[in-house]
Protein backbone atom coordinates (compact mmCIF):
# COMPACT_ATOMS: atom_id res chain seq x y z
CA UNK A 1 0.00 0.00 0.00
CA UNK A 2 1.42 3.38 -1.35
CA UNK A 3 0.99 6.32 1.40
CA UNK A 4 1.92 9.70 2.31
CA UNK A 5 3.04 9.88 5.60
CA UNK A 6 2.35 14.07 6.99
CA UNK A 7 4.90 15.67 9.23
CA UNK A 8 4.58 18.78 11.10
CA UNK A 9 7.02 20.14 13.70
CA UNK A 10 10.04 18.60 14.70
CA UNK A 11 8.94 15.66 12.84
CA UNK A 12 9.07 17.69 9.90
CA UNK A 13 12.51 18.37 10.22
CA UNK A 14 13.39 15.19 10.81
CA UNK A 15 11.51 14.16 7.68
CA UNK A 16 13.11 17.14 6.03
CA UNK A 17 9.87 17.57 4.26
CA UNK A 18 6.29 18.06 4.99
CA UNK A 19 5.46 14.27 3.91
CA UNK A 20 7.13 11.20 3.31
CA UNK A 21 5.57 8.71 0.44
CA UNK A 22 6.12 5.32 2.18
CA UNK A 23 5.14 1.52 0.88
CA UNK A 24 3.26 -0.50 4.14
CA UNK A 25 2.09 -3.78 3.91
CA UNK A 26 -1.52 -4.47 3.28
CA UNK A 27 -2.99 -4.86 6.76
CA UNK A 28 -0.62 -2.46 8.67
CA UNK A 29 -1.36 -1.39 11.71
CA UNK A 30 -0.65 2.08 13.41
CA UNK A 31 2.01 0.02 15.46
CA UNK A 32 3.57 -1.14 12.27
CA UNK A 33 3.84 2.27 11.45
CA UNK A 34 5.33 3.50 14.44
CA UNK A 35 8.13 0.68 14.81
CA UNK A 36 8.81 1.82 10.75
CA UNK A 37 9.22 4.96 11.82
CA UNK A 38 11.50 4.29 14.53
CA UNK A 39 13.46 2.45 12.56
CA UNK A 40 13.78 5.17 9.88
CA UNK A 41 14.11 7.49 12.19
CA UNK A 42 15.51 6.86 15.20
CA UNK A 43 15.53 10.44 16.78
CA UNK A 44 11.57 9.77 16.86
CA UNK A 45 12.27 7.98 20.39
CA UNK A 46 13.68 10.83 21.92
CA UNK A 47 10.58 12.59 21.53
CA UNK A 48 8.66 13.13 25.07
CA UNK A 49 5.72 11.12 23.06
CA UNK A 50 3.74 11.45 19.67
CA UNK A 51 0.84 10.01 18.03
CA UNK A 52 -0.03 9.06 14.90
CA UNK A 53 -3.38 10.95 12.95
CA UNK A 54 -5.65 9.24 10.50
CA UNK A 55 -8.12 11.32 8.91
CA UNK A 56 -7.55 14.08 10.87
CA UNK A 57 -8.22 12.09 14.26
CA UNK A 58 -5.85 10.42 16.68
CA UNK A 59 -5.94 6.69 16.19
CA UNK A 60 -4.95 3.84 18.48
CA UNK A 61 -1.82 1.70 18.23
CA UNK A 62 -4.40 -1.53 17.12
CA UNK A 63 -6.07 0.81 14.13
CA UNK A 64 -5.55 -0.53 10.12
CA UNK A 65 -5.02 1.70 7.60
CA UNK A 66 -7.37 1.75 4.54
CA UNK A 67 -6.36 2.87 0.85
CA UNK A 68 -6.70 7.01 1.07
CA UNK A 69 -6.50 6.98 4.67
CA UNK A 70 -5.03 10.82 5.52
CA UNK A 71 -1.84 9.49 7.81
CA UNK A 72 -0.18 12.11 9.85
CA UNK A 73 2.71 11.71 12.52
CA UNK A 74 1.81 14.47 15.69
CA UNK A 75 4.97 15.05 17.70
CA UNK A 76 3.85 16.22 21.31
CA UNK A 77 1.81 19.95 20.64
CA UNK A 78 2.10 22.96 21.88
CA UNK A 79 -0.03 25.53 21.04
CA UNK A 80 -1.37 28.80 22.69
CA UNK B 1 -22.34 29.82 18.99
CA UNK B 2 -19.54 28.15 17.78
CA UNK B 3 -16.24 30.61 15.98
CA UNK B 4 -13.45 28.58 15.30
CA UNK B 5 -10.59 30.66 13.24
CA UNK B 6 -6.73 30.02 12.45
CA UNK B 7 -4.91 32.35 10.73
CA UNK B 8 -1.98 33.99 9.80
CA UNK B 9 -3.29 37.19 10.08
CA UNK B 10 -2.43 39.62 13.91
CA UNK B 11 -5.46 38.69 16.45
CA UNK B 12 -6.39 41.64 18.29
CA UNK B 13 -8.30 42.55 21.18
CA UNK B 14 -11.39 42.96 19.71
CA UNK B 15 -11.59 39.30 18.91
CA UNK B 16 -12.58 38.99 22.74
CA UNK B 17 -16.16 40.84 21.90
CA UNK B 18 -16.84 41.23 18.45
CA UNK B 19 -20.33 39.54 17.55
CA UNK B 20 -20.44 38.76 21.25
CA UNK B 21 -21.99 41.48 23.87
CA UNK B 22 -25.44 41.17 21.97
CA UNK B 23 -27.17 41.27 24.64
CA UNK B 24 -27.84 37.14 25.19
CA UNK B 25 -24.62 36.64 27.59
CA UNK B 26 -23.91 38.76 30.47
CA UNK B 27 -20.31 37.61 31.27
CA UNK B 28 -17.30 36.47 28.64
CA UNK B 29 -14.64 34.85 30.10
CA UNK B 30 -11.53 35.32 28.01
CA UNK B 31 -7.79 34.25 28.02
CA UNK B 32 -5.42 36.04 25.76
CA UNK B 33 -2.24 33.98 25.41
CA UNK B 34 0.61 36.72 24.10
CA UNK B 35 4.51 35.75 23.42
CA UNK B 36 6.77 36.08 25.83
CA UNK B 37 9.62 38.30 25.56
CA UNK B 38 11.96 35.86 27.59
CA UNK B 39 11.42 32.35 28.78
CA UNK B 40 13.82 30.32 32.06
CA UNK B 41 16.10 33.51 31.47
CA UNK B 42 16.54 33.77 27.90
CA UNK B 43 15.27 36.29 25.27
CA UNK B 44 13.02 35.41 22.90
CA UNK B 45 13.37 36.24 19.29
CA UNK B 46 10.31 35.04 17.61
CA UNK B 47 8.42 31.81 18.28
CA UNK B 48 7.33 30.09 14.97
CA UNK B 49 4.05 28.30 14.73
CA UNK B 50 2.60 25.88 12.61
CA UNK B 51 -0.23 23.35 12.41
CA UNK B 52 -2.31 20.88 10.79
CA UNK B 53 -5.18 22.49 9.54
CA UNK B 54 -8.04 20.34 9.15
CA UNK B 55 -7.08 18.42 11.94
CA UNK B 56 -6.15 21.45 14.33
CA UNK B 57 -9.81 23.15 12.94
CA UNK B 58 -11.56 19.70 14.12
CA UNK B 59 -10.33 19.60 17.57
CA UNK B 60 -10.70 23.24 18.46
CA UNK B 61 -14.52 22.32 17.22
CA UNK B 62 -14.52 19.97 19.33
CA UNK B 63 -13.27 21.44 22.00
CA UNK B 64 -15.74 24.16 21.71
CA UNK B 65 -18.74 21.45 21.91
CA UNK B 66 -17.06 20.31 25.03
CA UNK B 67 -17.07 23.40 26.54
CA UNK B 68 -20.65 24.26 26.25
CA UNK B 69 -21.69 20.42 26.79
CA UNK B 70 -19.94 20.31 29.95
CA UNK B 71 -19.64 23.88 31.15
CA UNK B 72 -22.88 25.07 30.26
CA UNK B 73 -21.66 28.32 28.13
CA UNK B 74 -23.67 29.14 25.27
CA UNK B 75 -21.07 31.18 23.14
CA UNK B 76 -17.57 29.72 22.58
CA UNK B 77 -14.43 31.29 20.31
CA UNK B 78 -11.33 30.13 19.78
CA UNK B 79 -8.99 31.88 17.44
CA UNK B 80 -5.27 30.77 16.76
CA UNK B 81 -2.39 32.57 15.06
CA UNK B 82 0.29 30.81 13.59
CA UNK B 83 3.19 31.75 11.42
CA UNK B 84 5.99 34.07 13.16
CA UNK B 85 4.94 35.77 16.15
CA UNK B 86 7.22 38.66 18.05
CA UNK B 87 7.32 38.96 21.26
CA UNK B 88 3.86 40.95 22.67
CA UNK B 89 2.02 39.23 19.88
CA UNK B 90 -1.22 37.89 20.80
CA UNK B 91 -0.78 33.80 19.50
CA UNK B 92 -4.43 32.73 20.86
CA UNK B 93 -7.98 34.06 22.04
CA UNK B 94 -10.56 32.05 24.04
CA UNK B 95 -13.56 33.29 24.43
CA UNK B 96 -16.56 31.59 26.50
CA UNK B 97 -20.20 33.33 26.75
CA UNK B 98 -22.93 32.63 29.57
CA UNK B 99 -25.47 33.98 31.11
CA UNK B 100 -23.72 32.72 34.08
CA UNK B 101 -20.10 34.00 35.29
CA UNK B 102 -18.81 30.44 36.75
CA UNK B 103 -19.91 28.71 33.71
CA UNK B 104 -17.85 31.33 31.61
CA UNK B 105 -14.98 30.68 33.44
CA UNK B 106 -15.01 27.42 33.68
CA UNK B 107 -15.44 26.86 29.82
CA UNK B 108 -12.78 29.55 28.71
CA UNK B 109 -10.34 27.58 31.27
CA UNK B 110 -11.42 23.88 29.98
CA UNK B 111 -11.02 25.20 26.56
CA UNK B 112 -7.39 26.62 26.89
CA UNK B 113 -6.51 23.42 28.89
CA UNK B 114 -7.71 21.16 26.20
CA UNK B 115 -6.27 23.10 23.23
CA UNK B 116 -3.23 22.78 24.81
CA UNK B 117 -3.02 19.30 24.95
CA UNK B 118 -4.84 18.17 22.30
CA UNK B 119 -4.85 20.69 19.21
CA UNK B 120 -2.24 19.76 16.56
CA UNK B 121 -0.04 23.15 17.24
CA UNK B 122 3.37 23.48 17.24
CA UNK B 123 5.81 26.15 18.03
CA UNK B 124 9.44 26.65 18.61
CA UNK B 125 11.08 29.27 20.30
CA UNK B 126 14.02 31.04 18.21
CA UNK B 127 16.54 32.54 20.88
CA UNK B 128 20.33 34.34 20.02
CA UNK B 129 21.88 31.33 20.13
CA UNK B 130 19.66 28.23 19.19
CA UNK B 131 15.81 27.10 18.64
CA UNK B 132 13.66 25.10 20.30
CA UNK B 133 10.49 22.97 19.40
CA UNK B 134 8.40 23.04 22.92
CA UNK B 135 7.33 20.37 24.61
CA UNK B 136 8.89 18.33 22.11
CA UNK B 137 11.43 16.45 24.63
CA UNK B 138 10.78 15.25 28.07
CA UNK C 1 1.15 47.59 37.46
CA UNK C 2 -2.32 48.61 38.53
CA UNK C 3 -4.87 50.67 36.70
CA UNK C 4 -8.36 50.93 38.18
CA UNK C 5 -10.50 53.12 36.51
CA UNK C 6 -14.15 54.43 37.15
CA UNK C 7 -15.97 55.87 33.77
CA UNK C 8 -19.01 57.26 32.02
CA UNK C 9 -17.22 56.90 28.64
CA UNK C 10 -17.80 53.33 26.87
CA UNK C 11 -15.73 50.78 27.52
CA UNK C 12 -14.64 48.68 24.43
CA UNK C 13 -12.59 44.94 24.13
CA UNK C 14 -9.20 47.65 23.58
CA UNK C 15 -9.68 47.31 27.41
CA UNK C 16 -8.53 44.03 27.38
CA UNK C 17 -5.52 44.22 26.42
CA UNK C 18 -3.87 48.00 25.89
CA UNK C 19 -0.49 48.21 27.44
CA UNK C 20 -0.90 44.74 28.49
CA UNK C 21 0.50 42.40 26.15
CA UNK C 22 4.14 44.07 26.25
CA UNK C 23 5.92 40.36 26.39
CA UNK C 24 5.99 40.07 30.13
CA UNK C 25 2.62 38.60 30.66
CA UNK C 26 2.33 35.34 28.84
CA UNK C 27 -1.32 35.00 29.81
CA UNK C 28 -4.02 37.54 30.38
CA UNK C 29 -7.39 36.03 31.93
CA UNK C 30 -10.30 38.50 31.84
CA UNK C 31 -13.86 39.03 32.29
CA UNK C 32 -16.05 41.13 30.77
CA UNK C 33 -19.25 41.61 31.94
CA UNK C 34 -22.41 43.34 29.72
CA UNK C 35 -26.20 44.28 30.10
CA UNK C 36 -28.15 41.76 29.48
CA UNK C 37 -31.05 41.93 27.23
CA UNK C 38 -33.46 39.86 29.73
CA UNK C 39 -34.22 39.27 33.27
CA UNK C 40 -35.97 36.28 34.65
CA UNK C 41 -37.75 36.75 31.05
CA UNK C 42 -38.12 40.26 31.43
CA UNK C 43 -37.05 42.76 29.21
CA UNK C 44 -34.34 44.87 30.08
CA UNK C 45 -34.26 48.47 28.79
CA UNK C 46 -31.72 50.08 30.18
CA UNK C 47 -29.42 50.10 33.27
CA UNK C 48 -28.64 53.12 35.72
CA UNK C 49 -25.38 52.71 37.15
CA UNK C 50 -23.81 54.99 39.68
CA UNK C 51 -21.44 54.86 41.99
CA UNK C 52 -19.19 56.14 45.20
CA UNK C 53 -16.07 57.49 43.10
CA UNK C 54 -13.86 57.73 46.28
CA UNK C 55 -14.82 54.84 47.92
CA UNK C 56 -14.97 52.63 44.63
CA UNK C 57 -11.68 53.29 43.30
CA UNK C 58 -10.29 52.39 46.87
CA UNK C 59 -12.02 48.99 47.28
CA UNK C 60 -10.94 48.47 43.31
CA UNK C 61 -7.40 49.35 44.73
CA UNK C 62 -7.44 46.81 47.65
CA UNK C 63 -9.00 44.01 45.46
CA UNK C 64 -6.03 44.30 42.55
CA UNK C 65 -3.60 44.31 45.15
CA UNK C 66 -4.68 41.12 47.36
CA UNK C 67 -5.31 39.55 43.75
CA UNK C 68 -1.24 40.06 43.06
CA UNK C 69 -0.65 39.15 46.33
CA UNK C 70 -2.98 35.76 47.05
CA UNK C 71 -2.95 34.66 43.28
CA UNK C 72 0.38 36.19 41.81
CA UNK C 73 -0.96 37.98 39.12
CA UNK C 74 1.47 40.61 37.88
CA UNK C 75 -1.31 43.14 36.52
CA UNK C 76 -4.40 44.09 37.17
CA UNK C 77 -6.61 46.56 35.50
CA UNK C 78 -10.65 46.68 36.82
CA UNK C 79 -12.32 49.22 34.58
CA UNK C 80 -16.38 49.96 35.45
CA UNK C 81 -18.29 52.18 33.66
CA UNK C 82 -20.97 54.15 35.67
CA UNK C 83 -24.17 56.21 33.98
CA UNK C 84 -26.63 55.22 31.62
CA UNK C 85 -26.14 51.57 29.88
CA UNK C 86 -27.91 49.78 27.30
CA UNK C 87 -28.05 45.95 26.61
CA UNK C 88 -24.74 44.64 24.93
CA UNK C 89 -23.27 48.09 26.75
CA UNK C 90 -19.82 47.13 28.38
CA UNK C 91 -20.39 47.52 32.36
CA UNK C 92 -16.90 46.18 33.40
CA UNK C 93 -13.85 44.97 32.64
CA UNK C 94 -11.17 43.10 34.57
CA UNK C 95 -8.20 41.66 33.22
CA UNK C 96 -5.27 39.76 35.08
CA UNK C 97 -1.84 39.06 33.50
CA UNK C 98 0.68 36.33 34.56
CA UNK C 99 2.96 34.26 33.36
CA UNK C 100 1.54 31.44 34.01
CA UNK C 101 -2.20 30.71 33.14
CA UNK C 102 -3.46 29.64 36.70
CA UNK C 103 -2.56 32.71 38.46
CA UNK C 104 -4.29 34.57 35.92
CA UNK C 105 -7.34 33.12 35.70
CA UNK C 106 -7.13 33.05 39.63
CA UNK C 107 -6.64 36.37 39.92
CA UNK C 108 -9.23 37.74 37.64
CA UNK C 109 -12.03 35.08 38.98
CA UNK C 110 -11.14 36.89 42.57
CA UNK C 111 -11.29 40.60 41.35
CA UNK C 112 -14.76 39.69 39.86
CA UNK C 113 -16.13 37.77 42.36
CA UNK C 114 -14.96 40.35 45.20
CA UNK C 115 -15.93 43.41 43.26
CA UNK C 116 -19.56 42.28 43.37
CA UNK C 117 -19.51 42.01 47.17
CA UNK C 118 -17.55 44.83 48.15
CA UNK C 119 -17.45 47.84 45.63
CA UNK C 120 -19.73 50.59 46.14
CA UNK C 121 -20.98 50.47 42.89
CA UNK C 122 -25.03 49.86 42.16
CA UNK C 123 -27.51 49.23 39.31
CA UNK C 124 -30.96 50.33 38.75
CA UNK C 125 -32.74 47.72 36.51
CA UNK C 126 -35.11 49.93 34.21
CA UNK C 127 -38.00 47.44 32.32
CA UNK C 128 -41.06 48.60 30.44
CA UNK C 129 -43.08 48.58 33.51
CA UNK C 130 -40.99 49.41 36.29
CA UNK C 131 -37.52 49.33 38.25
CA UNK C 132 -35.87 47.74 40.49
CA UNK C 133 -31.96 48.09 42.83
CA UNK C 134 -30.66 44.76 42.14
CA UNK C 135 -29.78 43.07 45.31
CA UNK C 136 -31.42 45.87 47.32
CA UNK C 137 -33.76 43.44 48.99
CA UNK C 138 -33.72 39.92 50.37
CA UNK D 1 -22.16 67.03 66.16
CA UNK D 2 -23.21 68.27 62.57
CA UNK D 3 -22.99 65.45 60.15
CA UNK D 4 -24.14 65.12 56.54
CA UNK D 5 -24.36 61.96 55.40
CA UNK D 6 -24.07 60.69 52.00
CA UNK D 7 -26.59 58.39 50.39
CA UNK D 8 -26.22 56.45 46.73
CA UNK D 9 -28.78 54.04 45.82
CA UNK D 10 -32.19 53.14 47.29
CA UNK D 11 -30.85 55.26 49.82
CA UNK D 12 -30.52 58.12 48.35
CA UNK D 13 -34.20 58.01 46.69
CA UNK D 14 -35.20 57.24 50.31
CA UNK D 15 -33.62 60.43 51.12
CA UNK D 16 -34.53 62.10 48.23
CA UNK D 17 -31.41 63.36 47.81
CA UNK D 18 -27.83 62.83 47.82
CA UNK D 19 -27.00 63.48 51.27
CA UNK D 20 -28.86 64.36 54.36
CA UNK D 21 -27.53 66.79 57.53
CA UNK D 22 -27.85 65.37 60.59
CA UNK D 23 -27.15 66.25 64.22
CA UNK D 24 -25.56 63.56 66.11
CA UNK D 25 -24.58 63.38 69.94
CA UNK D 26 -20.74 63.90 70.39
CA UNK D 27 -19.35 60.45 70.50
CA UNK D 28 -22.42 58.69 68.71
CA UNK D 29 -21.67 55.45 66.93
CA UNK D 30 -21.97 53.88 63.78
CA UNK D 31 -24.76 51.67 65.63
CA UNK D 32 -26.43 54.65 66.93
CA UNK D 33 -26.79 56.28 63.27
CA UNK D 34 -28.19 53.12 62.46
CA UNK D 35 -30.90 53.32 64.87
CA UNK D 36 -31.65 56.95 64.26
CA UNK D 37 -31.98 56.06 60.21
CA UNK D 38 -34.27 53.13 60.86
CA UNK D 39 -36.17 55.34 63.11
CA UNK D 40 -36.16 57.95 60.36
CA UNK D 41 -36.30 55.76 57.28
CA UNK D 42 -38.28 52.60 58.39
CA UNK D 43 -37.88 51.57 54.58
CA UNK D 44 -34.36 50.78 55.55
CA UNK D 45 -34.93 47.87 57.72
CA UNK D 46 -36.34 46.55 54.61
CA UNK D 47 -33.08 46.14 52.80
CA UNK D 48 -31.09 42.92 52.58
CA UNK D 49 -28.52 44.60 54.65
CA UNK D 50 -26.94 47.98 54.58
CA UNK D 51 -23.50 49.20 55.87
CA UNK D 52 -21.54 52.56 56.90
CA UNK D 53 -18.53 53.83 55.51
CA UNK D 54 -16.30 56.39 57.61
CA UNK D 55 -13.72 57.99 55.61
CA UNK D 56 -14.16 55.80 52.51
CA UNK D 57 -13.87 52.50 54.75
CA UNK D 58 -16.76 50.30 55.58
CA UNK D 59 -17.33 50.98 59.29
CA UNK D 60 -18.06 48.46 62.36
CA UNK D 61 -21.16 49.31 64.93
CA UNK D 62 -18.57 50.55 67.61
CA UNK D 63 -16.77 53.33 65.68
CA UNK D 64 -17.45 56.44 66.97
CA UNK D 65 -17.59 59.04 64.73
CA UNK D 66 -15.06 62.19 65.05
CA UNK D 67 -15.94 65.42 63.59
CA UNK D 68 -14.79 65.86 59.88
CA UNK D 69 -15.38 62.23 59.32
CA UNK D 70 -16.84 61.05 55.72
CA UNK D 71 -20.00 59.31 56.73
CA UNK D 72 -22.14 57.26 53.81
CA UNK D 73 -25.20 55.01 53.80
CA UNK D 74 -23.90 52.14 51.72
CA UNK D 75 -26.92 49.65 50.61
CA UNK D 76 -26.45 46.20 49.17
CA UNK D 77 -24.23 46.82 46.24
CA UNK D 78 -23.94 45.16 43.01
CA UNK D 79 -21.69 46.21 40.38
CA UNK D 80 -19.97 44.19 37.95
Amino acid sequence: MNTTILAFGIVRELFNGASKKMELPEGATVAALKNRLESDYPEIKKLRSYMVAVNNEYADDSLVFRAQDEIAVIPPVSGG
Amino acid sequence: MIDVKITEELLSAASCTEGLTDGACGGLAVFIGAVRSETKGKKVLRLEYECYPSMALKEMKKIAEAAIQACGAKQMRIHHRTGILYPGDIAVVVVAGSPHREAAFEACRYAIDTLKKTVPIWKKEVFEDGEEWISAHA
